[in-house]
């Protein structure tokens, strides 16, 4: 414990020697980033080391705040998310110290070191704190300092939109927390955590209150449809290895705050487990859907992340079903699934940001469709890709897979009791995994194919290189591994994860263990249909070789179908690939086409555009904030600078107070 | 409650009407400075203790300040700024005048619902009193010059002078004599501030400031 | 792991591509023609592997790697098939979702390698391919679910060949419907995913309406041979869903099984043959229609299942 | 010695320096003269506040002056507040004298008013006597209202004359309040001089006639909150806010406000304990602070004008401070340490937007833009004190409102609440805007880069710092005295 807070201690003070430092760039970005990796490698050891050996390490301290405490807790549950922030985070400053070379003299790097460590050091004191007022803290110094680490390239006119756009949002949703914090605390002395765990048997009435604001409040900062709205402006906005670990990782505290304060609100009802299910339906559903849709890879894969999302509330609310039916196998799959698929988003798409900022590193462009043949240009980034994408799809033998087995497993094991609803939800979540996954295998095919397959389709992607910066390399390939590694030990991990599984279940760990059981065994059976796969592949290739040797190997063009003159511009785009699922889905995505004719005689130019706004930007926040402008614009009326009228107004104020207090 | 009072009582409903329902401002000013005088007077007459000696004093302020150096500053002010003589008001003579005698029935009214102990003589001063400050911030809220605006204000000093001498008995002679103080400051202030005014805009229209809005 | 199960497996290995034999022939005989040779698939896999082969100066080693594993998929995806009313070789609670991973691990391979080419033909090929697997996987898996339910097991071999309440003849007796739209949704999934008619034809080539046939334009040599080879086991696969579902014969002895698998198979064959030769291949806007319906199939027999 | 000759010296010290400054010669002189007066006064108002703190309540003059917990940090507020801005002015009119604005005449004129509104606003804290408070508080708005119009213009006369009525008028009101109040002691026996005295009423609130004391109250809360700027009566206070110098705005925003709702607390213990603490008063004050918050939140979404929108901001903030206190209980603790973060806050708001003025020439928002680049220190110290008013964390302003959130609840006040966080919301949402757009949008001229010196840096760093320190940690001796200043008003924390 002593340790994290050292951890948070060695970011803080690299932030402010990073900012110090901010004159001479190259310094200041080799101290802020060093600082990140040495801080994310001190937390967690401890946090690893919890995991393994079990059991809670807890410091009190005073603090001088009404109700508040520094109260800090190391249990399985945090241990989990630590582990999570710290590996991603930790990676991705390293990549982060070659990205950021590219504005060295063009752009102060101090203040963005500085911001980062300080996001990760709030993230950690997140999942640490046990007291309401020490989390509201570090929650909001977690939304400024991502704020700011967003609006980063704020001379790009989108990025201050996107700025504003957030931290509107994850403020609107802090809101909602500061309401279930004081709910929570009601009376009591402190806002520490123990004092809400007994809400639930104190005011029952008020849990489904609760429940509600909760889910508000977490699934902003989460996500959640249709409160995601902030996500695909913020995610491309901001650096890439920044969008790396706000898409992978600082979005799940919403879940970690889901989780934890669901414990609080005593044994949940069926509805609330029901509830999460549709929501994760939702999420995940559009998510991929909009995802699809987009044709600038940054805001592809933001949907992405509230696709995943969706996911892992899916097993949330598989788990809470399960808790509500006294079913501890279910409740413990479903929660695994979430926890596991928690870790594995972190990886892929840590990975798949990173290289997408590799992408843009080189070409400068995050528009798919001006890509192409980028496989050839930067091999290693190519390669790491195509492993995050087959992960994110969810497709053996890697990490993905894993996770969405454990909520499939758990959805079974649901449809198989009874009670209605139980059912119907497990089989929503089965229907849904299985509909995402078919989605998530389209749009990822396209993001690959098109961007590093083909041939370039803009100068730029013609003149692509790799980075030669080691930590950008080698950030990437680590993430690649790891989500190799994690796929294939799979049943390891779920070890690992018991303890925070067992919390999140509120059950012991032997009970977790036991209950987990069956799902491991067929994991290692996975993992043996894995090897067998494996070993059929490089059989395969062994043969191919063997046939192929000593045979003629020559290289033609691309078979053209006996067009004269093909050009790269024939090739499939993103848009014109997607095109057939997004007609099919075309109530929900509402896709503008913009088509300009061939015309005359001889036809000069054609064109056709599509682009797909977000349907609840559009349709859901717009008009309610026009709204309320309008509603604002008339108050502004009273104040017409007349000063008769304002004379009159203390008159009318004095008269109402009279007749309304004096009767 | 003697003969005194009463009489000038009404005189003080007159003078408020006058006000409402005079259009040249030197006659406005007048009938303000005579209010004050009355008002003054009343302060000494009211009391059901003998004169004492600070009593005295404060009334005899009163008096030489609202009688006679108010209305020379705001005549001489009025003639600085050579505004033309008329008080433009938003709301016509006659039917200021008629809201005058609406506000007149409120004010009684209100008098006769405060209980006994703000009211211990049970005299119409009061009323007269809550009449006056209603007149007063009518006319701030009614007529265009700047000058009338002091004027409505003098008013309702006046008014809530009056108040003060019936409703609490013996306000400290320090306080009374601040209240005056302040009083005379703000006229002083409110002049400068119009002839200001007039130098800037040539003209003193209070409604033609609206400049800043929003 | 028994020993039939290993027979069954081998002989699903060698006689997969007589499968595609079998539904030529029959349309052969519908169309009255003396139609290509039984064993012809045969000839075909034999030249390839002999020849070398030629590839697109666009493409990288994905292009050469797709055939490779989307063979090795469902190679996979074979070992966890249970065959002719015997266990599978590798079974455990959950392998469905599994099996259904798999075949969609093999797609996505191919998909990417046709995209590698950067011919529109094979991108229009994908992209159809992508747009139907993503219908026809929540129809597969359901309809799985639904027997799943049924017959207690969340394991192929539970289901198709476990010992109680698996769909055996006597069990089809009891739970008739459910098996019956069950395995028609999967006979659907089963013609799509190998791109048959209704879905795609086969035979038809440089066709704008094709989907598998037109993504694998580029491949050539041995790499074509996997994909051909690969393609009939994907049949093999798949089709033993479909006879799990409508011909569940459970062998007395089960040193019968492989006999019995293969037979039901080449049942099968047939039975697609026919299909083929009575039925036009559907406008493709319709296709997910058809899918749909599978959908559909899946989804009333859950509720049969449920209630 | 005597403790009240601390008070005598509080209010002797600025009358002597004010008048010193008519004497001056120079501009720079009575510059630096402000800023030293200030610095003596600060100090002086430490030492009473710490006598305060030791020997407990002060008195002088008999009974017609008291320094007790309440305005003994009202005090210290005043002299943060007006040190601040006495050297900011020093920097201010500094650059205006450089541009050839700031002669002899106005700089006399400036110091002298400057130390007279210091006075009499000193006056305000420590007159026990309620008609000596009312005194005061009118002639705060006389000595002011020529600081408002220090260069005339068109507009900072309209802006004076509004602030000159408006004031007057309302606060004419308070004085037949005070009068009320003074009549409700009759059946207390409190006669004469007695009767209007802070500290005799309160002893004897219980026995008060209620329907005056009532009636007095509502005469007095409109007067001192149309002072104040409590919606609907805060007509006056954008425009005087925006065309003050910026120092000036700064005490007013800063400190002028406050001293008025300080008059408001004053009475609120009397009436509550007068009407048997049924919350009658409070209920008014929430009013007010709801109202003042949704109105000003329609004001700062659409404002162009960046010193409006800080004074809309102060309209704001004003009501929240009513709200706290009338939540009553812990808010009333909330509502001290709420006006402390919003004094300080608010002042390095308008010094920021008065500098960046005097460098674009304009407080259109539309026209400053990209202060961060142009002005890396004061657009720095707009920017962040921007997001501090609106309620970011880790800065104390979160603190306070979270805590008067948290006891609205507790009192189970939920239509408070909800009214309460969607003001704040919306106040959240414009400003934002405005500030992003202010501190990163491409200016769209050419202005010269700023040249700040360690002046600048000090007084934009400190404040600024302080109040994220107070966010995050609130030593025992600032707590205490909010808490003993939320003692006298009746809130127990």
């Amino acid at each position: 414990m002593l340790l994290c807070l050292f951890a948070a201690g060695v970011l803080v003070l690299s932030g402010l020697a990073a900012l110090v430092t901010s004159g001479k760039p190259r310094l200041s970005v080799v101290v802020g980033s060093t600082g990140a990796g040495v801080g994310c490698v001190l937390a967690i050891i401890p946090a690893v080391r919890t995991l393994v050996l079990g059991g809670t390490e807890t410091l009190r301290g005073a603090w001088n705040m009404p109700w508040g405490s520094f109260y800090l807790e190391l249990d399985g549950l945090s241990a989990f998310f630590l582990v999570v922030i710290c590996l991603v985070s930790g990676v991705a400053s390293v990549y982060g110290a070659g990205y950021l070379a590219a504005w060295r003299g063009r752009k102060a790097l101090g203040p963005v070191c500085f911001f980062y460590n300080v996001l990760v050091a709030s993230m950690m004191t997140v999942v640490l704190a046990r007291n309401g007022l020490l989390f509201l803290v570090a929650w909001e110094v977690m939304s400024l300092s991502s704020f700011f680490l967003v609006t980063f390239e704020s001379e790009r006119p989108g990025v201050r939109e996107a700025g504003w756009t957030y931290l509107v949002a994850t403020h609107l949703g802090t809101a909602f927390l500061l309401a279930l914090f004081a709910l929570l605390g009601q009376g009591a002395g402190s806002l520490d955590f123990d004092n809400f765990a007994t809400f639930g048997k104190s005011a029952p009435h008020l849990a489904g209150l609760a429940f509600i604001l909760a889910v508000v409040g977490f699934g902003t900062k989460a996500g959640f449809i249709p409160l995601h709205v902030w996500l695909p402006e913020a995610h491309p906005a901001a650096p890439s290895h920044v969008s790396a670990v706000m898409s992978g990782v600082m979005i799940k505290t919403g879940i970690y705050g889901l989780i934890r304060f669901i414990l609080f609100l005593g044994p949940p009802p069926m509805w609330w487990g029901v509830a999460l299910v549709a929501i994760g339906l939702t999420s995940g559903v559009l998510g991929v859907l909009f995802a699809l849709a987009q044709h600038d890879l940054k805001r592809l894969l933001a949907y992405h992340s509230v696709e995943n999302i969706g996911i892992i509330t899916l097993g949330l609310g598989v788990g809470v079903i399960g808790i509500s039916g006294g079913s501890a196998t279910i409740a413990v799959l479903g929660f695994a699934g979430a926890l596991l698929h928690v870790l594995n988003h972190a990886l892929f798409k840590g990975l798949l940001f990173l290289g997408t900022g590799s992408v843009l590193h080189a070409t400068h462009t995050g528009e798919i469709d001006h890509l192409g043949g980028l496989l050839r240009r930067m091999p290693w980034t190519g390669m790491t890709f195509l492993v995050g994408c087959v992960a994110i799809v969810g497709l053996p033998p890697l990490n993905g897979f894993v996770s969405e087995f454990l909520i499939y497993f758990g959805a079974f094991k649901g449809v198989g009791t009874s009670g209605p609803l139980t059912v119907v939800a497990c089989l929503g979540v089965i229907g849904g995994l299985a509909l995402i996954g078919g989605l998530a295998a389209a749009c990822f095919a396209k993001a690959f194919g098109i961007v590093f397959l083909g041939e370039p389709r803009s100068v730029h992607a013609q003149e692509a290189r790799e980075s030669r910066h080691l930590g950008m390399l080698s950030a990437m390939v680590i993430l690649a591994v790891a989500c190799v590694l994690f796929g294939l030990l799979g049943p390891l991990t779920v070890a690992g994860a018991t303890p925070a599984i067992a919390r999140a279940a509120g059950l012991d760990g032997a009970t977790t263990a036991a209950a987990l059981a069956p799902a491991v065994t067929s994991l290692s059976g996975v993992i043996l249909v894995a090897g067998i796969l494996l070993i059929a592949a490089g059989s395969l290739l062994l043969l191919r070789f063997l046939l192929l040797k000593g045979r003629t190997v020559t290289e033609a063009g691309t078979w053209d179908c006996g067009y004269a003159r093909p050009t790269v511009r024939m090739q499939y785009t993103a848009s014109s690939f997607a095109q057939p699922l997004t007609t099919l889905f075309r109530m929900f995505l509402r896709t503008h086409r913009t088509i300009h004719m061939p015309d005359e005689l001889f036809p000069k130019e054609a064109a056709v555009s599509t682009e797909t706004p977000d349907a609840f930007r559009r349709k859901v926040y717009q008009p309610v904030f026009r709204f309320v402008l309008t509603q604002l614009e008339r108050v502004r009326q009273i104040q017409h600078g007349h000063l008769q009228l304002y004379v009159l107004y203390i008159a009318v104020a004095l008269l109402i107070l009279l007749l309304w207090k004096m009767r | 409650m003697n003969a005194w009072t009463d009489a000038i009582v009404v005189l003080v409903a007159l003078t408020n009407l006058a006000l409402l329902g005079s259009s040249r401002l030197s006659v406005c000013i007048r009938v303000v400075a005579i209010q004050g005088i009355f008002f003054g007077l009343a302060a000494v007459l009211l009391r059901a203790e003998p004169l004492t000696m600070d009593l005295g004093l404060v009334a005899l302020a009163s008096v030489v300040m609202k009688g006679i150096v108010f209305p020379a500053l705001l005549l001489r002010t009025a003639r600085n700024v050579n505004i033309r003589r008329e008080v433009e008001p938003f709301v016509g003579f006659t039917t200021s005048l008629f809201i005058g005698l609406g506000l007149l029935g409120i004010a009684l009214w209100i008098g006769s619902q405060l209980p006994s102990a703000a009211n211990p003589t049970g005299s119409l001063v009061i009323p007269l009193a809550l009449f006056t400050v209603m007149v007063g911030l009518f006319t701030i809220a009614s007529r265009k010059k700047a000058i009338s605006q002091v004027l409505g204000y003098l008013t309702m000093e006046n008014g809530i002078f009056a108040f003060g001498v019936t409703v609490v008995g013996g306000i400290p002679v320090l306080v009374e004599l601040g209240v005056l103080m302040d009083v005379f400051v703000a006229v002083f202030v409110m002049c400068i501030a119009t002839w200001h005014i007039s130098r800037e805009f040539d003209h003193i229209d209070v409604d033609q400031l609206n400049a800043l809005k929003g | 792991m028994a020993v039939e199960s290993l027979i069954s497996v081998v002989l699903a290995l060698v006689l997969a591509p007589l499968f595609l034999g079998v539904i030529n022939r029959v349309k052969a005989i519908f169309a009255g023609r003396t139609g290509q040779p039984l064993l012809q698939t045969y000839y075909d896999l034999a030249k390839l592997l002999r020849k070398g082969a030629v590839y697109s100066r666009t493409t990288t080693w994905v292009f050469r790697a797709g055939p490779t594993v989307a063979l090795a998929a469902t190679l996979a995806a074979l070992v966890v098939m249970p065959l002719g009313g015997t266990p599978a070789l590798v079974s455990f609670p959950g392998d469905l979702v599994l099996f259904a991973y798999l075949l969609g691990l093999g797609r996505f391979f191919t998909v990417v390698a046709a995209l590698d080419t950067g011919s529109s033909f094979e991108g229009m090929g994908a992209s159809r391919e992508v747009q139907f697997a993503a219908v026809a996987e929540p129809a597969l898996l359901l309809g799985l679910a639904a027997l799943a339910v049924r017959t207690h097991s969340l394991s192929l071999s539970g289901i198709f060949a476990g010992p109680a309440g698996s769909v055996t003849l006597q069990a089809w007796i009891q739970m008739g419907p459910i098996v019956l739209l069950v395995g028609g949704a999967f006979l659907i999934v089963f013609l799509a995913e190998n791109a048959r008619i209704p879905v795609d034809d086969p035979n038809t080539h440089l066709e704008l309406t094709m989907i598998h046939e037109v993504m694998v334009l580029d491949h050539s040599g041995p790499d074509f041979a996997f994909i051909q080879y690969g393609g009939a086991l994907k049949h093999w696969v798949l089709g033993a869903l479909v006879v799990g579902c409508l011909l569940p014969v459970h062998p007395a002895s089960a040193l019968w099984a492989p006999a019995v698998s293969v037979a039901e198979m080449l049942t099968l064959a047939v039975v697609v043959g026919i299909i083929e030769s009575v039925m036009a291949r559907l406008r493709l806007v319709s296709v997910p229609h058809l899918l749909a319906g599978a959908l559909t199939l899946s989804v009333v027999a859950l509720v049969l299942v449920i209630y | 010695m005597d403790a009240g000759l601390l008070i005598w010296f509080q209010v002797v010290v600025p009358v002597l320096v004010g008048a010193a400054c008519l004497l001056m010669q120079s501009p720079r002189t009575v510059l630096a003269s402000v800023a030293g007066g200030s610095v003596v006064m600060a100090a002086s108002a430490a030492g009473a506040a710490w006598a305060v703190h030791a020997l407990g309540p002060i008195h002088a003059v008999g009974e017609w002056f008291l320094l007790d917990a309440l305005s003994a940090y009202h005090l210290v507020l005043l002299e943060i507040v007006f040190c601040l801005s006495s050297f900011y002015a020093w920097r201010y009119f500094g650059h205006e004298q450089e541009a050839g604005h700031f002669d002899l005449r106005i700089a006399r004129r400036f110091g002298a008013l400057w130390f007279g509104a210091a006075a009499s606003m000193t006056l305000v804290l420590v007159s026990n006597n309620l008609g000596i408070l009312w005194v005061s508080v009118e002639a705060t708005t006389l000595l002011t209202a020529f600081l408002i119009c220090l260069h005339v213009t068109p507009s900072s006369l309209e802006a004076m004359w509004k602030y000159l009525i408006m004031c007057s008028v309302g606060v004419a009101f308070a004085f037949i309040g005070t009068l009320l109040v003074g009549a409700s002691a009759g059946p207390a026996r409190l006669s004469g001089s007695d009767a209007l005295l802070w500290t005799r009423l309160s002893a004897a609130a219980g026995n008060l006639d209620p329907t005056l004391l009532k009636m007095g109250f509502i005469f007095l809360l409109v007067g001192y909150g149309t002072k104040a700027g409590l919606a609907p009566m805060h007509g006056w206070l954008p425009d005087a806010h925006s065309q003050a110098p910026a120092p000036v705005s700064a005490v007013f925003s800063g400190f002028l406000l406050n001293s008025a709702l300080y008059c408001i607390m004053r009475y609120v213990p009397i009436v509550e304990s007068g009407t048997g603490h049924v919350g009658w008063a409070l209920d008014i004050l929430t009013v007010f602070g709801l109202v003042s918050i949704l109105i000003a939140a329609g004001f700062i979404v659409f404002q162009r004008d960046a010193k409006r929108l800080l004074a809309y901001s102060s309209v704001e903030h004003m009501g929240i401070i009513a709200l706290g206190l009338g939540l009553g209980g812990f808010g009333t603790f909330a509502a001290m340490f709420h006006a402390a973060n919003h004094s300080i806050c608010k002042s390095v708001g308008f010094f920021s937007a008065g500098r960046l003025g005097q460098m674009y020439g304009t407080h259109d928002i539309t026209k400053m833009k990209g202060v961060l680049r142009t002005a890396p220190v004061w657009g720095g110290g707009f920017f962040v004190s921007l997001l501090a008013l609106i309620g970011v964390a880790p800065f104390a302003i979160f603190m306070s409102e979270f805590q008067i959130l948290r006891t609205a609840l507790d009192t189970g006040s939920i239509v408070a609440l909800v009214l309460f966080l969607a003001g704040t919301s919306i106040v959240f949402v414009g400003a934002l805007r405005h500030a992003v757009s202010v501190a990163w949008e491409p200016p769209d001229v050419h202005i010269e880069p700023e040249h700040a010196g360690v002046l600048d840096y000090v007084l934009v760093v400190l404040p600024l710092a302080a109040l994220l320190a107070l966010g995050l940690y609130l030593p025992d001796f600032v707590s205490g005295t909010f808490a003993q200043a939320a003692r006298v008003i009746g809130g127990a924390p």
